[in-house]
């Protein structure tokens, strides 16, 4: 065992985990290259690398979804080629997945203790529904929750559903927790509840392993932080070497700059592109919406879990209805029918859920890229494969797409590099109108810098871009202006000058800045 | 409904072209029993829990008599009696002697079988290898008809040495005949047993210019078995005559609901033959087919 | 009863009703009698493919399997004298094998449930008509089973044994979908099988499970109707039964996509279908028309529901969107 | 052509192989004539069905349209004496019109293709035997329309133009599915309907399109099986044909989940079956068995291939970790 960090042989502590020389290939790549860490009881350990690092890739050799290919993986003392997932929860290891993983049919109760339901006596192993509910509730306000626990769960947000995993997470008798993202759809309120969650698990003496591309949330509650590059490990920080430069530093080699390249505006603002006059949606019947975005600006969208962005920005782009109200796109008015009248339109939508609506996992790079185009990249209505290609390969280098090649299946990339593929599908037409729903969900700080240029260049070019986030700093440090909404409505517009973290989060709850 | 005049019901064994002649045989009693009301059903499906099923509501109906042919009388003794102990019950088509049916007026299948070897046996007085083709290879009344034949032909230099199904697919009873004639390129005559085996034999032949040179020997009356039978290209046919069992079926029913039995004689047997028709017949009958569906 | 349940009941009384007032011998003690003792029958069966389709999977091989069990059955104790005690027990233990082996198939060897059960359509039914050399299997005259005539084609204070044996099965049932671990299981697996899995759940066991019950219900409903005709062709006996016991799910409420449905609404499903039959024949309309009946009221069925629910949220908005109209002009 | 298409057409050659040796006669032209033109026919149907597969539906009506639109056709042209080319548009067109409804049923009213098709199944062939009142339609003696007959039924060079037309359909429809646009749209509507409408495809317009196709190919195989039989009782016509096409592409490697198949693939299904058909025939196997040996192959062939899939799949990860501990090694 190769231990970088002096501090961890003089702890007294026998590790709770410990992996060593873990190994796991897919065709074409090697995921994890000889690996090794361990975890002690009681702490927390921040897990940080680029996308396609191989973060996933190690939590779910922990959480016994996959095997090693080689390597050995040593809990509480007893060595494992490989765990099962029943072997991974037996010996008391919780996990929040990146992607999620609840039933929608069922309520958030059933989903919270999913497989561990308790029972009425007697031997039909039939559930004690009260019971049920009664266990839900105080886990649910752990994590402050504002649903109750006989919500079906296919009536929750994105966000509240991470909410729900979290509860879950916390429900198993666990020694050590695995949270892989759980906060890249959770704004900022609901962040700092997660964090404080995670330090009284630390006070219980239960450990914890936090994956995180938000740093700077990584500094605040880490003990240690393990640094991931291409599979292996890049070094390993002590307590009090955590900082924002020095992760920075191990993930990528080198320093940078992040907040300097998402430029300031090159222009000034032009005329309104879209304008949205009192489109009702179907998440707020009630409140209509009013909002302009301008040529060449980059609007912020901020606000709190459930505040209606996503059905606003699904609206925008067609997919759903809108109930009344009207749209002018460049001062015409227009109809939006379907998203095809808005990609014909050039209104494109960059959406928070990118497994199922942003790219196709069957296919590959190339096709993805040029689906929403088809008719440009062919003749007489057949496709052309070499045009595909080549567009394809453009984006690819444009936009650093880490893959084998344009042929590659999107359904293997990282999930920084499957987001860079949305981009790069729009990006090879002509946006008008950009509209991109967590455009850095789960996507690692390297990359984050290239899409905020990215998005500055948009700008740049005269396109106007409305980005949806509820990461606060990335909200402030990228936009030109901000809007924030609250319930279903515009509470308020934030011009450069009075930007900061207060007046947003003022505006989210409903109250006005001063 | 609104009228009350009793109704006497014939229940059919599937659906088929075969029986339309019954229905004019229904048609025709209907205008001499002005007093009753008289119907023809198919069952959806040729299958017994599908007939029972109808018949128990035609019982529940109120219908006053049954004539039925059927699916599988042989082991379907119960439901009949069932069907029996609350209304007058008659068979037809093939018999269920131990039930509690009344008459059973219809002809016999096994002699239909024999008939179909006297054609055989004048068409081919030298002998010869005979293929046979049916939908059903399990139904009684194929059954009985193959039973007939070879019995039929016993003794004789003619053999019928396979009988193909085609669980009623037309389709599959075409393929039927042209893989036949691949398969046995010696073959020198084929039965349709079913109505519709016979033009589909017929077709077959046709297609591979091998009419005439292999004797067809027919079952019932299909436009298209008539064709040839007239053409010289079909041996001959045994038809039967549903429209006669429906048509003094019918009757029969009507005289015993009014307490007539004299129709019914002791063995409960009233069998209306079948009947060879070769080219010289096939016109005289012809013209009687059209007489009796009156169009 | 979920509204869903409720709107199903309605319409089958209204249906009740309109053919009492057309024909009143509908009303008939023998009547409802004899058609309960059918949906007892397509009950069973159609309880069992509701077990699988919760998974998202399919049984089409329900009617061979009625075929093969039912002219096993008979053969068993006609022809080999079997006691039927014994005959019974070895019935449905060979549909607890079959359901063991389709759900084997798909979910070890990851075959499609489609693809396994269309397999066991074509070759079930195969084997039934080789083993009776296409012929049929059938009780001699006066081979009589006082007992087992009794249990399955008997009546108690009126009402069919096979009926009363459907409201048990129905009961338990019940409670194994709607209370119990497994029951919950099942939804998850119907809705989301990877994170299921990701759960600890053996989701292979359970799924198989599913099949084994289905299969075992299969198995009992065949030797009912094996009784109830009491001669069987192997060739035409049960064909198109898994066609009903689908239809009956899917009015039911139950979604081919898994995860969605309940019990009251595949026994209603079962009742409607079955009285919809009655209906054809009682009425006199033309037995040609009673697959297209009963394809007509299908449609008609999902549709209504499926625009009902449009109708609700859309209504629901507009309401919501004239409050706020209302308000705003309040203020 | 792909690996699964190439390991079906060693399948169908080794069978052939098999049954030439066993009895020679197999290869004589006319049996390789009357094959291929029930190939024709069922490859047409089974295509069109390709199509529906593709996005994830499925279209179980397949038989009762084949029975509705072939009883319309023979009655319109033997009993009310339309010209042949006008009753063919005709046809064409409803079938169309058939394929246009289900695909609006399922895109704009969301209701399940199962469902759907289901109802259609029941609904239609229920409308055939009102049509003809139980009976049967067909020609008269004699009746004869030699062009529409040398189209349908007749041969050219020896081959018949069933096959003929099968093949320009083939290759058509391969340009269609594997180098058009519409066709990519069908394989990502296959694979992800939402991503793919995220994406500004408009997949309700191509999934309705798909079912147009597929009605239009079942109106043309229709009128070839008419004049094939010559002969339609609606009540057994076509019965199970939905079952043949669908088979043929399950065998042809199509996911019935959708998104997954090659037009080869199809095409070399339907000719496995139709070759197994005739081996039956031709080697006296009990024509009861028929359906039983399909069921067989067609598991056989989806265990063989999927196996062959893991095994595959496991090689390759087991060179990959050889090669990567000897690169560690070398190291
Ligand atoms: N099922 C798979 N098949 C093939 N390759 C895979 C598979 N899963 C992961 N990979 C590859 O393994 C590597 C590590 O992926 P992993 O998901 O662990 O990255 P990550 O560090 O979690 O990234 P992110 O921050 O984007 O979530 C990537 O190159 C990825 O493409
Ligand atoms: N079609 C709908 N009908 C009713 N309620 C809906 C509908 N769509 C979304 N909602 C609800 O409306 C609220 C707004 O959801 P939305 O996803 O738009 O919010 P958001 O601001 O993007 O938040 P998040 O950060 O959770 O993505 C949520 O509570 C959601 O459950
Ligand atoms: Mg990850
Ligand atoms: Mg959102």
């Amino acid at each position: 065992m190769n231990y970088s960090d002096p501090s961890i042989v003089a702890s007294t502590d026998a590790p709770f985990l410990s992996l060593d020389g873990v190994r796991k290939t897919y065709p074409g790549v090697v995921a994890l290259d000889g690996f090794s860490m361990d975890v002690r009881p009681g702490e927390v350990i921040g897990l940080v690398g680029e996308n396609g690092a191989g973060k996933s890739t190690l939590m779910k050799i922990l959480g016994g979804v996959t095997r090693p290919d080689t390597g050995t993986i040593t809990v509480d003392g007893v060595t494992h080629d490989g765990l099962t997932v029943e072997a991974s929860i037996g010996s008391g290891i919780a996990f929040v997945h990146q992607e999620l993983n609840l039933f929608e049919n069922l309520d958030v109760a059933a989903n919270i203790f999913f497989g561990r339901e308790p029972l009425r006596a007697g031997p039909l192993k039939l559930v004690d529904r009260a019971r049920l509910r009664a266990q839900a509730a105080p886990l649910l306000k752990r994590v402050g929750a504002n649903f109750s626990a006989d919500t079906p769960v296919s009536a929750l947000s994105l966000a509240q559903q991470q909410m729900v995993e979290i509860a879950k997470a916390l429900s198993i008798e666990a020694r050590l927790v695995i949270l892989d993202e759980p906060t890249s759809s959770l704004p900022i309120a609901e962040t700092d509840k997660l964090l404080g969650v995670i330090k009284a698990l630390k006070a219980d003496g239960i450990s914890v392993i936090f994956i995180s591309h938000r740093l700077h949330e990584v500094e605040r509650v880490a003990d240690r932080v393990v640094v991931l590059r291409d599979g292996m490990l890049a070094g390993t920080l002590p307590k009090s070497a955590i900082n924002h430069d020095q992760m920075v530093k191990l993930m990528i080699g080198r320093m940078l700059k992040e907040r300097e390249k998402a430029a300031e505006s090159a222009r000034p603002p032009g005329s309104v592109a879209l304008s949205v006059k009192a489109i009702r949606t179907a998440a707020y019947p009630d409140r209509p919406v009013d909002l302009d975005v301008r040529h060449g600006e980059i609007l912020g969208l901020a606000g709190l879990v459930g505040s209606g962005r996503t059905e606003l920005a699904r609206v925008l782009f067609g997919i759903n209805r809108s109930f009344g109200g009207s749209f002018q796109l460049d001062g015409k008015d227009l109809v939006l029918g379907s998203a095809a009248d808005a990609v014909a339109n050039g209104i494109f939508l960059v959406p928070e859920d990118r497994k199922l609506t942003g790219i196709l996992l069957d296919l590959s790079i190339a096709q993805n890229i040029s689906l929403p185009n088809l008719p440009a990249h062919s003749r007489r209505s057949l496709v052309s494969a070499s045009a595909e290609a080549a567009t394809a390969e453009k984006q690819k280098t444009d936009l650093g797409i880490r893959a084998p090649s344009v042929q590659t299946r999107t359904g293997t990339l990282s999930g920084g590099n499957q987001q860079k593929v949305v981009l790069a599908k729009w990006l090879a037409m002509k946006p008008k109108v950009m509209i991109l729903d967590e455009p850095t969900r789960g996507i690692d700080i390297g990359a984050k810098a290239e899409i905020y240029g990215l998005m500055r260049a948009l700008a740049d070019a005269g396109v106007a871009v409305l980005m949806i986030s509820s990461d606060m700093e990335e909200v402030i440090g990228v936009s030109d202006r901000i809007a924030v909404m609250h319930e279903g409505q515009i509470s308020g517009i934030l011009d450069k000058d009075r930007f900061s973290q207060e007046n947003v989060l003022l505006l989210a709850v409903g109250k006005q800045p001063k | 409904r609104a009228d009350d005049k009793p109704t006497l019901a014939f229940v059919v064994n599937g659906a088929s072209d075969f029986w339309k002649a019954a229905e004019a045989g229904v048609k025709k009693a209907q205008g001499e029993l002005p007093n009753y009301n008289l119907e023809l059903k198919y069952p959806e499906q040729s299958s017994v829990a599908i007939q029972q099923r109808l018949m128990d509501d035609l019982v529940t109906a109120g219908v006053k008599a049954i004539m039925v042919s059927a699916v599988d009388p042989k082991t379907s003794t119960d439901g009949l009696n069932k069907i029996a102990s609350e209304t007058a019950l008659f068979t037809t088509d093939s018999d269920a002697p131990q039930t509690k049916r009344v008459a059973y007026i219809g002809s016999s299948n096994v002699d239909a079988g024999k008939q179909a070897a006297e054609i055989a046996k004048k068409a081919m007085p030298d002998g010869g290898k005979c293929l046979g083709f049916v939908g059903l290879l399990g139904a009684d009344n194929a059954k009985e008809r193959i039973q007939g034949m070879k019995d039929g032909l016993a003794g004789t230099k003619i053999e019928l040495v396979d009988v193909r199904g085609d669980d009623i697919d037309q389709a599959r009873a075409k393929k039927n005949v042209e893989d036949a004639l691949v398969a046995s390129p010696d073959v020198t005559c084929m039965v349709g047993f079913y109505s519709y085996n016979t033009p589909r034999i017929y077709e077959a032949l046709r297609d591979a210019g091998k009419l005439g040179q292999i004797t067809v020997v027919g079952f019932d009356d299909d436009p298209i078995t008539l064709g040839g039978v007239k053409e010289g290209t079909v041996a001959a046919t045994v038809v039967q005559q549903p429209f006669e069992w429906a048509y003094q079926g019918m009757k029969l029913m009507a005289a015993y609901l009014k307490g007539d039995k004299s129709g019914i004689p002791a063995d409960g047997l009233i069998i209306i033959p079948t009947k060879i028709i070769g080219k010289d017949d096939v016109d005289a009958y012809a013209a009687s087919l059209k007489a009796m569906s009156g169009n | 009863m979920s509204k869903k349940d409720l709107g199903l009941l309605i319409l089958i009384l209204v249906v009740g009703a309109v053919v009492a007032i057309i024909n009143p011998r509908f009303l008939l003690p023998i009547n409802l009698a004899n058609t309960s003792n059918l949906i007892g029958l397509f009950g069973i069966l159609s309880i069992g493919q509701a077990f699988v389709i919760i998974t998202g999977g399919i049984e089409l091989s329900v009617g061979s399997v009625v075929a093969l069990l039912g002219t096993l059955f008979i053969d068993f104790i006609a022809v080999r004298e079997m006691e039927w005690p014994l005959a019974f027990v070895l019935i449905i233990a060979l549909g607890a094998t079959i359901g063991l082996m389709h759900g084997w198939l798909i979910t070890r060897l990851k075959l499609q449930p489609f693809v396994v059960t269309l397999c066991g359509l074509l070759i079930y039914r195969g084997v039934a008509r080789f083993y009776t050399a296409d012929g049929t299997a059938g009780f001699a005259f006066g081979q009589n089973f006082p007992e087992l005539e009794f249990l399955t084609a008997g009546r108690s204070w009126g009402v069919p044994n096979s009926f009363i044996a459907l409201i048990v099965i129905a009961v338990v049932m019940w409670v194994v979908l709607h209370r119990s671990v497994f029951g919950r299981y099942l939804y998850a697996i119907g809705k989301n099988e990877e994170a299921a899995k990701y759960s600890g759940i053996r989701t292979g066991r359970i799924v198989m499970a599913a099949y084994v019950i289905c299969g075992v219900l299969t198995a009992l409903s065949a030797i009912y109707f094996a009784m109830y005709t009491r001669s069987i062709s192997p060739a035409s006996h049960g064909q198109f039964y898994e066609l009903y016991a689908i239809a009956a799910a899917v009015l039911g409420g139950f979604s081919l996509r898994g995860g969605e449905g309940s019990l009251i609404g595949v026994l209603l499903g079962t009742v409607l279908l079955q009285e919809l039959q009655n209906l054809v024949n009682l009425l006199g309309i033309p037995s040609s028309l009673n697959f297209a009946v009963m394809g007509g009221v299908i449609l008609i069925g999902v549709l209504v529901d499926q625009q009902w629910g449009v109708f609700r949220a859309r209504r629901r908005m507009l309401e919501a969107t004239r409050k706020g109209v209302a308000g705003a002009a309040a203020e």
